[in-house]
């Protein structure tokens, strides 16, 4: 299983961080080509598989593959 | 990349106008949601008016049309009637549908004409930079109340309703999965579907109403103002929005079957 | 004596804001004529945005900029996009935390590290008004009181604070900077 | 592509001009009509809510005009020809529609039936007033192409052509009849079959908007595979909006633009009569032609070498062909049921000649013999 | 009769060209507003719902650009002077009313901020396209005056103008700005006081729409006792419809266009800049008069004999004076951030001239460069 | 001649444009009994749209604004908030006020705006010759529904309250005296009011509704057709039309004052 | 006490004659200038003074006098 | 050939319904080119009406009438507007319950007390129809079949039936007052 957020589209809206049951996500200090600071994958092995993350995030940015 | 939206969106447009944290892409994700499991994306069809929230569909890999403003139902409409078998949703602000779009919300649900319009209320004018709209609370203080706003707001579901939509829900962007089913059963409802969307605006909405940025925020203080009820009632006094799949009548013959009927019948004459 | 002075950056930096205090502080307090525009992005948000304010003692007649004498670029995407704009004895003001200048430039550039001294100093929305700082100690017939009494008129009293604090940090280091350029030509 | 369509011939007929401009749509392929009664087009409303159900369409009337112009060009896209009809305060509320309808290069006929204006204006009385309107009614730059027909005749001819010019350069085409055209009852003759413009639409195509040499778009439909994007914004090949792009966007306004006046000797529709000697030129559209092909009949008559020019395309203006037959016509006289308007253009094309206008206010038509009058004063004063 | 108002005087002021307006509105005695946001133009909507309640006015934000024309329409009845303003879509939706307004002669005052068109087109760009649209928009006969600043001061100086105008004459007027202006800010100085048009309005009048010499009707208000008939058709000095009898209607149409032309000397307002010795000639009106001061003066500087007419007041047409000064001049240039539209009205006009169209597509404002280029290109031609 | 028309009428504009036996005629008397019940002639103005109905208010001696198609509310609006203190009556009928001027009617209802709206209902564009109006019978056959109306037609009353009006009635031709009461009553009370008259149109609706010529026959039909009720209950199933007096709110702020109110803050402040 | 027809305005549509309650109009053969058939008052003494004649009439025609 | 047709009346009388059957008859019937206009009062309703009809065996041009050929005027009031709008030696039909004609009269007057027979033999409505059978008596190259075939298909079977037999009154009484005039003019 994989969480994955794209650098490209994400703009730093923190609502995965927040929505996410499992508080998989943290804030990081990476930045993207926008300078945006994006969220990263914290504790991945928390995560239950909701996709709570793909449906909240507004800008499409999160995978969650849990097929493998 | 959320998979599904690999399929769906067109990457080369992205990243979407939206600010951050705004409301609209997480509609626009529970929308795609809902197509896909009713797997009729080649038979959709997506209109829209003049706004943010109208900037939803543009991104699509579908057919689609931006119009103009506050007119999208009425295009909807001519689209649905020349394919009569194909879904039209409609995706509309609430300045854009209550406001200058009023009566073409009005005409349209008392034909029950079978489209589906999502209509994003997020409190105010965004695309224009936060002035008052139809929703917008009382006393707000907005770009064009800058004492309060003194116009009691128009609830959409209750005027969907009044004027005869057989079916009405409504949701905010926190409940992203109820949302999706409401959308999923509006499509399927042969009848004019009516789903109001609460949504954040954090940078318009969040100055001049919530007084709050963090769109998380917003998301919760609209859950927390709002119930979840099941039947609504005209003479509703609490002080809390409510939510739920409020109607879904299914006895009113839909417009276009009328039309269809009449001509069956035209041609056995 | 016109000067045409274009600000460069991405929406939500205060490019727009930076060029109406400007606009506010010649035009108001020193008594220049000014004329103060702006392109916007797609209606109300995102993407690129320029600011542009022509100061002149005389009639403004055109009063957009075509080469620059002063250009100020607050990110990278900018500074790509009116580099070459700008006239060959112009002054370049870059935001030094985010912008890498072309060895074969124009004018003559000043850098400041806007974001960093903000993020670690101030507030990161502060980045705007420690360019304008550098600013204002660049530009010609400007008083840095004239400025500063833009930034108070501009913001509400605790704003005012924390900015005007940021625009003298601005301010000092152009002006550190600049004696710092000036001692490195002699040398 | 033209195809010949097998129309219900019934031969010849006496008909209303408003039944024979509805009655062509049908012929021409339209299976859709939206509209919202109004003096004088209700005929044209009233004859589709019957005939084109019949004719396996689908008719609405709406709520109001503005939705009336939305909905055919909704119904547009979803593949059915498209037609509505309006007057007056009807055609001004369509503008805005309009306009997005040429932005979006859709292919629709939108009749206006002229009355008496502005505001209320005279419902019951006829004029040639908005022709401006019809060009300029909208915001932003534009060209339209616009018919003006004189006779019940041609209201059935023109409304023909007018489909299939909106399908050949894929934009809104706007027949400008009038009051008296449109509740005038004359014999027409209905052809058994009329050639009628049909392209197929694309499948699958990824560029929707790409233009061929002519500027024209290709012909799209939704639910044809294309993800078409059809945008109210300037746009690019793919629909996506170009506004904040100034090279691109200027570039898109010219193909709209170009698409019609580049195209403007194939859009020249012009007439004429004894303008092989004459010394003094009619110009006239619409009604007004009838009136001046009378008074022209009666000058030459009396010996006085009149000639005239009938436009049944007014826009986009036949400058060109204007310039070559009439360049040299010492005395040009533009009449209409306006306050002269035409003769503004006519006056810019025909530099050399002495232009008069002679307009006619107030709700009718030009009496033969009040421009017969005019005429002979102008001769009159030529052989001084 | 022209009343000295005494403004709130701030004296010089770096505001933004909407600002500007808007409180020129405020200072020209405007005291009720309706709107509906639209970007350009916005900032007048949102500075009127603050300051006109500071102003002992009324402010209302309306469902629509429909109902926000109509609302200050019926306010100005009320006998409240009364503006809106809008831009591209909403000028177009606001098109019927404002012909009942022309029609009932009422004085009101409408603010375009343009924005690059047709439909949605470029909203947060500049242009000049609506011009024509601002004469001709409505169905129907009518003239319609309209005046377009080109800096934030005449955005303040013409707004006063306008709202004077719109009173002397009893029409509404319009005031065509463009985004550049209306965003922009600059220096402007405010003055102590303005000259302001106030008629009193008449009481227990029995034909409140009696005429003048210059075909203007009498101030008059409701609840002033005169029974008021305000009326869209075509009507008399009673407000009685006249449709139905063509030459009195007829009559009237010339007498709500002819208080506008005959009185267009007066209407004139041209500037003008070294013309005369001029050998090329500029004519330009609005933002892109900026870009042609500068293109002058270079062309000056390299010793070419360039010169500039400025137009204030574009409808109605200065034809006469435009005439008076530019006649004889060989070689004119008109700029407009358009498709070349006010220069089809100069050809018309200057018939002796090469008349040059200069249009700009795209959003953005002529560079001086563009334009000394093309001047040099004139001037080489004509020294060969 | 009615003597009490030789005060309230322009003698020299008779006889009616309306056709023998027209309800706009008993209408307008309806209305000029109220306003001298009232005694409020000099400081009421009367507004109206296009359609026969809107042709009552230019044949008063009184200031009368006769606009266009659909937008008489929105003129009475402007006209109201420059004059709070005067009485504006609105006449319009079902197509002007219910088709093309829906919008206006919700807007201006949501306000609580103290204008009085007449809405002659003769469920048919008479004006324009007899096409299908929003409150066409379904079935009706019109000059627009030559197969008979497909759509549900639209209570104005129904509409007009779920929108914010705090005062509606309905009555018809038949009932003048209470119709006269009902439009004193709308007057008097401060805020939105909405009546609906009944009304016969013996030429055009007596052509393809009633298939009755003779007026008094079609307002014998109405009424037969209708029953007079106290309140209005929203899921009413009776086939019947309800006539009445059917709300009269009087604790919901009026838009004026509202504005007024926040005027008179200002100052203080 | 008086009752009038007045004839400049009547059309005949015969509202009169059916509203009122005492039967107090009837059709009668006199024609006014536009040709048409006007009522006449024909039981002027059956008449209660209700009114409902003169608010009925849609064209305003009838005046019932009722104070001498 | 081109015969210039014109009839007045008030609405509600038929006028426009007897120009189109008119207008039928000729043009679908007897081959000829034929324009029928009309003008309407203030929308649909009252006031005094009118229709012409030209018919002819070549085109067109000019469709209204200036100087009628044949003028018949149904009241009084159509009379006297346009009385004087006919030709020297033209035709005047009128309806001679209603209309009283002016002794200095241009053309050929013929009477038809249209009025009179449709209130005794008829009933109201067919005034017009009466009108329209003394008219196809009078007017060159119409058959008395033709006008019959368009009246006929221009109403339903019941009205039908009674306008076909006012039809025929208003035929015969112009074909007998027509002949009377012929003896008259005779002895
Ligand atoms: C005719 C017209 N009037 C006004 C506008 C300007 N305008 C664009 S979007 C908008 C309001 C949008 O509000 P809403 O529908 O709530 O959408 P949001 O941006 O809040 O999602 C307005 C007034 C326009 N484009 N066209
Ligand atoms: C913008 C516009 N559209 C259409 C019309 C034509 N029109 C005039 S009245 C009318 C309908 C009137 O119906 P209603 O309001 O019910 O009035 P009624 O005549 O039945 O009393 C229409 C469609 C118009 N005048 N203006
Ligand atoms: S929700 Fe999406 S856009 Fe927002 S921070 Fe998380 S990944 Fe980025
Ligand atoms: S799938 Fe659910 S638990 Fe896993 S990261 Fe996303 S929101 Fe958290
Ligand atoms: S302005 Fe508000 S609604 Fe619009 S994109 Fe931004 S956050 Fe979303
Ligand atoms: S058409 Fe109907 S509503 Fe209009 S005046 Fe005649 S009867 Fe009255
Ligand atoms: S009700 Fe009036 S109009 Fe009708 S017949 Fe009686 S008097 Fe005449
Ligand atoms: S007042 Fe009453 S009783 Fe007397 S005539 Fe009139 S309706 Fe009849
Ligand atoms: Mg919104
Ligand atoms: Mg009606």
């Amino acid at each position: 299983m994989n969480i994955s957020i794209d650098d490209n589209y994400c703009k730093g809206c923190e609502i995965c961080i927040n929505a996410c049951p499992k508080d998989v996500f943290a804030i990081s200090q990476k930045r993207n080509k926008y300078g945006t600071l994006i969220p990263c994958v914290a504790e991945k092995e928390n995560c239950i598989a909701c996709k709570l993350c793909e449906i909240m995030c507004p800008d499409g940015c999160i995978n969650v593959e849990t097929e493998v | 990349m959320n998979s599904l939206l690999e399929k769906y969106i067109k990457k080369e447009s992205l990243p979407y106008i939206f600010c951050p944290g705004c409301g609209n892409g997480i509609v626009l994700n529970a929308m795609i949601y809902a197509i896909e499991a009713l797997g009729i994306k080649d038979d959709t069809a997506c209109v829209s008016g003049i706004g943010c929230s109208s900037w939803i569909p543009p991104y699509l890999n579908m057919d689609v049309m931006h119009t103009i403003h506050g007119r999208a139902i009425a295009f909807a409409e001519g689209l649905k009637l020349s394919q009569p078998d194909k879904n039209i949703i409609v995706f509309t602000g609430d300045g854009d549908c209550l406001a200058i779009g009023g009566n073409h919300l009005l005409h349209a649900a008392k034909r029950n004409i079978n489209i589906t319009v999502i209509m994003i209320n997020n409190y105010i004018y965004g695309m224009t930079g936060g002035q008052k709209s139809p929703t917008t609370p009382i006393d707000a203080k907005t770009k064009t109340s800058p004492y309060g706003a003194i116009d009691n707001p128009i609830d959409g579901c209750g005027v969907a309703m009044s004027a005869g939509a057989t079916f009405c829900s409504r949701w905010t962007t926190g409940h992203p999965n109820q949302l999706k089913k409401a959308i999923q059963e509006g499509i399927a409802h042969n009848g004019f579907s009516f789903i109001e969307v609460l949504s954040q605006c954090p940078v318009q909405a969040g100055k001049s109403i919530f007084k709050e940025r963090d769109p998380w925020k917003i998301i919760q203080y609209i859950r927390k103002n709002s119930t979840i009820t099941s039947v609504w009632e005209d003479e509703y006094k609490e002080d809390k929005i409510r939510l739920g799949n409020f109607k879904k009548e299914t006895d009113k013959r839909e417009y276009c079957e009328k039309i269809i009927t009449l001509k069956k019948r035209m041609k056995q004459e | 004596m016109r000067k045409d002075i274009r600000i460069a950056g991405a929406g939500g930096q205060g490019v727009i804001l930076t060029s109406v205090l400007l606009a506010n502080a010649y035009g108001i307090k020193e008594h220049f004529n000014v004329s103060q525009t702006q392109s916007y992005g797609p209606e109300a948000r995102g993407g690129a945005c320029k600011a542009e304010v022509v100061v002149s003692d005389s009639y403004i007649d055109y009063m957009k900029v075509e080469k620059a004498d002063i250009f100020i670029a607050f990110n990278q995407l900018g500074y790509e996009k009116y580099k070459n704009e700008t006239k060959n004895n112009g002054i370049i003001l870059i935001n030094s935390s985010l912008v890498k200048t072309d060895p074969d430039n124009n004018g003559l550039v000043y850098e400041l590290p806007a974001t960093e001294i903000a993020e670690t100093k101030f507030k990161p929305f502060t980045v705007n008004i420690i360019m304008l700082g550098g600013l204002t100690k660049l530009l010609p017939k400007l008083q840095y009181h004239s400025t500063r009494e833009a930034i108070k008129a501009g913001f509400k009293d605790s704003a005012a604070e924390i900015n005007l604090a940021a625009f003298d940090e601005g301010y000092r280091y152009i002006e550190h900077y600049y004696f710092k350029q000036l001692q490195k030509n002699c040398s | 592509m033209l195809r010949k369509e097998v129309t219900e011939n019934e031969g010849e007929k006496v008909i209303q001009g408003n039944e024979a401009c509805a009655e062509a749509a049908i012929h021409a392929g339209c299976r859709f009509f939206a509209g919202y009664p109004i003096t004088p087009s209700t005929e044209i409303i009233e004859y589709m809510s019957e005939a084109i159900f019949k004719n396996d369409g689908m008719f609405i009337q709406m709520e109001d005009e503005i939705s009336a112009m939305c909905a055919i060009i909704g119904a547009r896209w979803g593949g059915k020809k498209s037609m509505t009809a309006t007057s007056g305060p009807g055609f001004t509320l369509m503008q805005e529609a309009l306009g997005y309808g040429v932005v979006s290069e859709t292919p629709v006929v939108v009749v206006n039936v002229q009355r008496g204006g502005p505001a209320t204006g005279q419902p019951t009385f006829s004029s040639q007033q908005d022709i401006y309107q019809a060009k300029y009614g909208s915001h932003g730059d534009y060209e339209i192409i616009c018919l003006t027909p004189s006779s019940v005749q041609e209201m059935y001819d023109f409304t023909i052509k007018a489909f299939n010019l909106s399908e050949q350069y894929r934009t809104p085409v706007i027949l400008l009849a009038d009051e008296i055209i449109g509740h005038m009852r004359e014999r027409v003759s209905i052809p058994d079959s009329v050639e009628i413009e049909e392209k197929e639409a694309i499948e699958k195509c990824d560029e929707p908007f790409r233009r061929d040499k002519n500027h024209v778009p290709y012909a799209v439909d939704f639910f044809k595979g294309c993800n078409i994007l059809v945008e109210g914004q300037l746009h690019d090949e793919k629909g996506r909006r170009i506004g904040h792009l100034a090279d691109k966007s200027g570039q898109f306004i010219q193909n709209i633009t170009r698409k019609i006046t580049d195209n403007c000797a194939e859009l020249t529709d012009i007439r004429h009569m004894y303008i092989e000697d004459a010394e003094i030129l009619l110009i006239a559209y619409g009604s007004v032609v009838r009136s001046a092909e009378r008074a022209v009949k009666t000058a030459r008559e009396k010996g006085i070498k009149a000639g005239l020019i009938k436009i049944n395309i007014i826009w986009p203006f036949p400058e060109k062909e204007i310039f070559r037959l009439a360049g040299h016509i010492k005395t040009v006289i533009v009449p209409e049921m306006n306050m002269g308007k035409y003769c503004r253009e006519i006056e810019r094309c025909l530099k050399q000649s002495k232009v008069i206008s002679a307009p006619k206010l107030g709700g009718n038509i030009h009496q033969p013999s009040e421009l017969a009058e005019i005429i002979e004063k102008e001769a009159a004063l030529s052989y001084e």
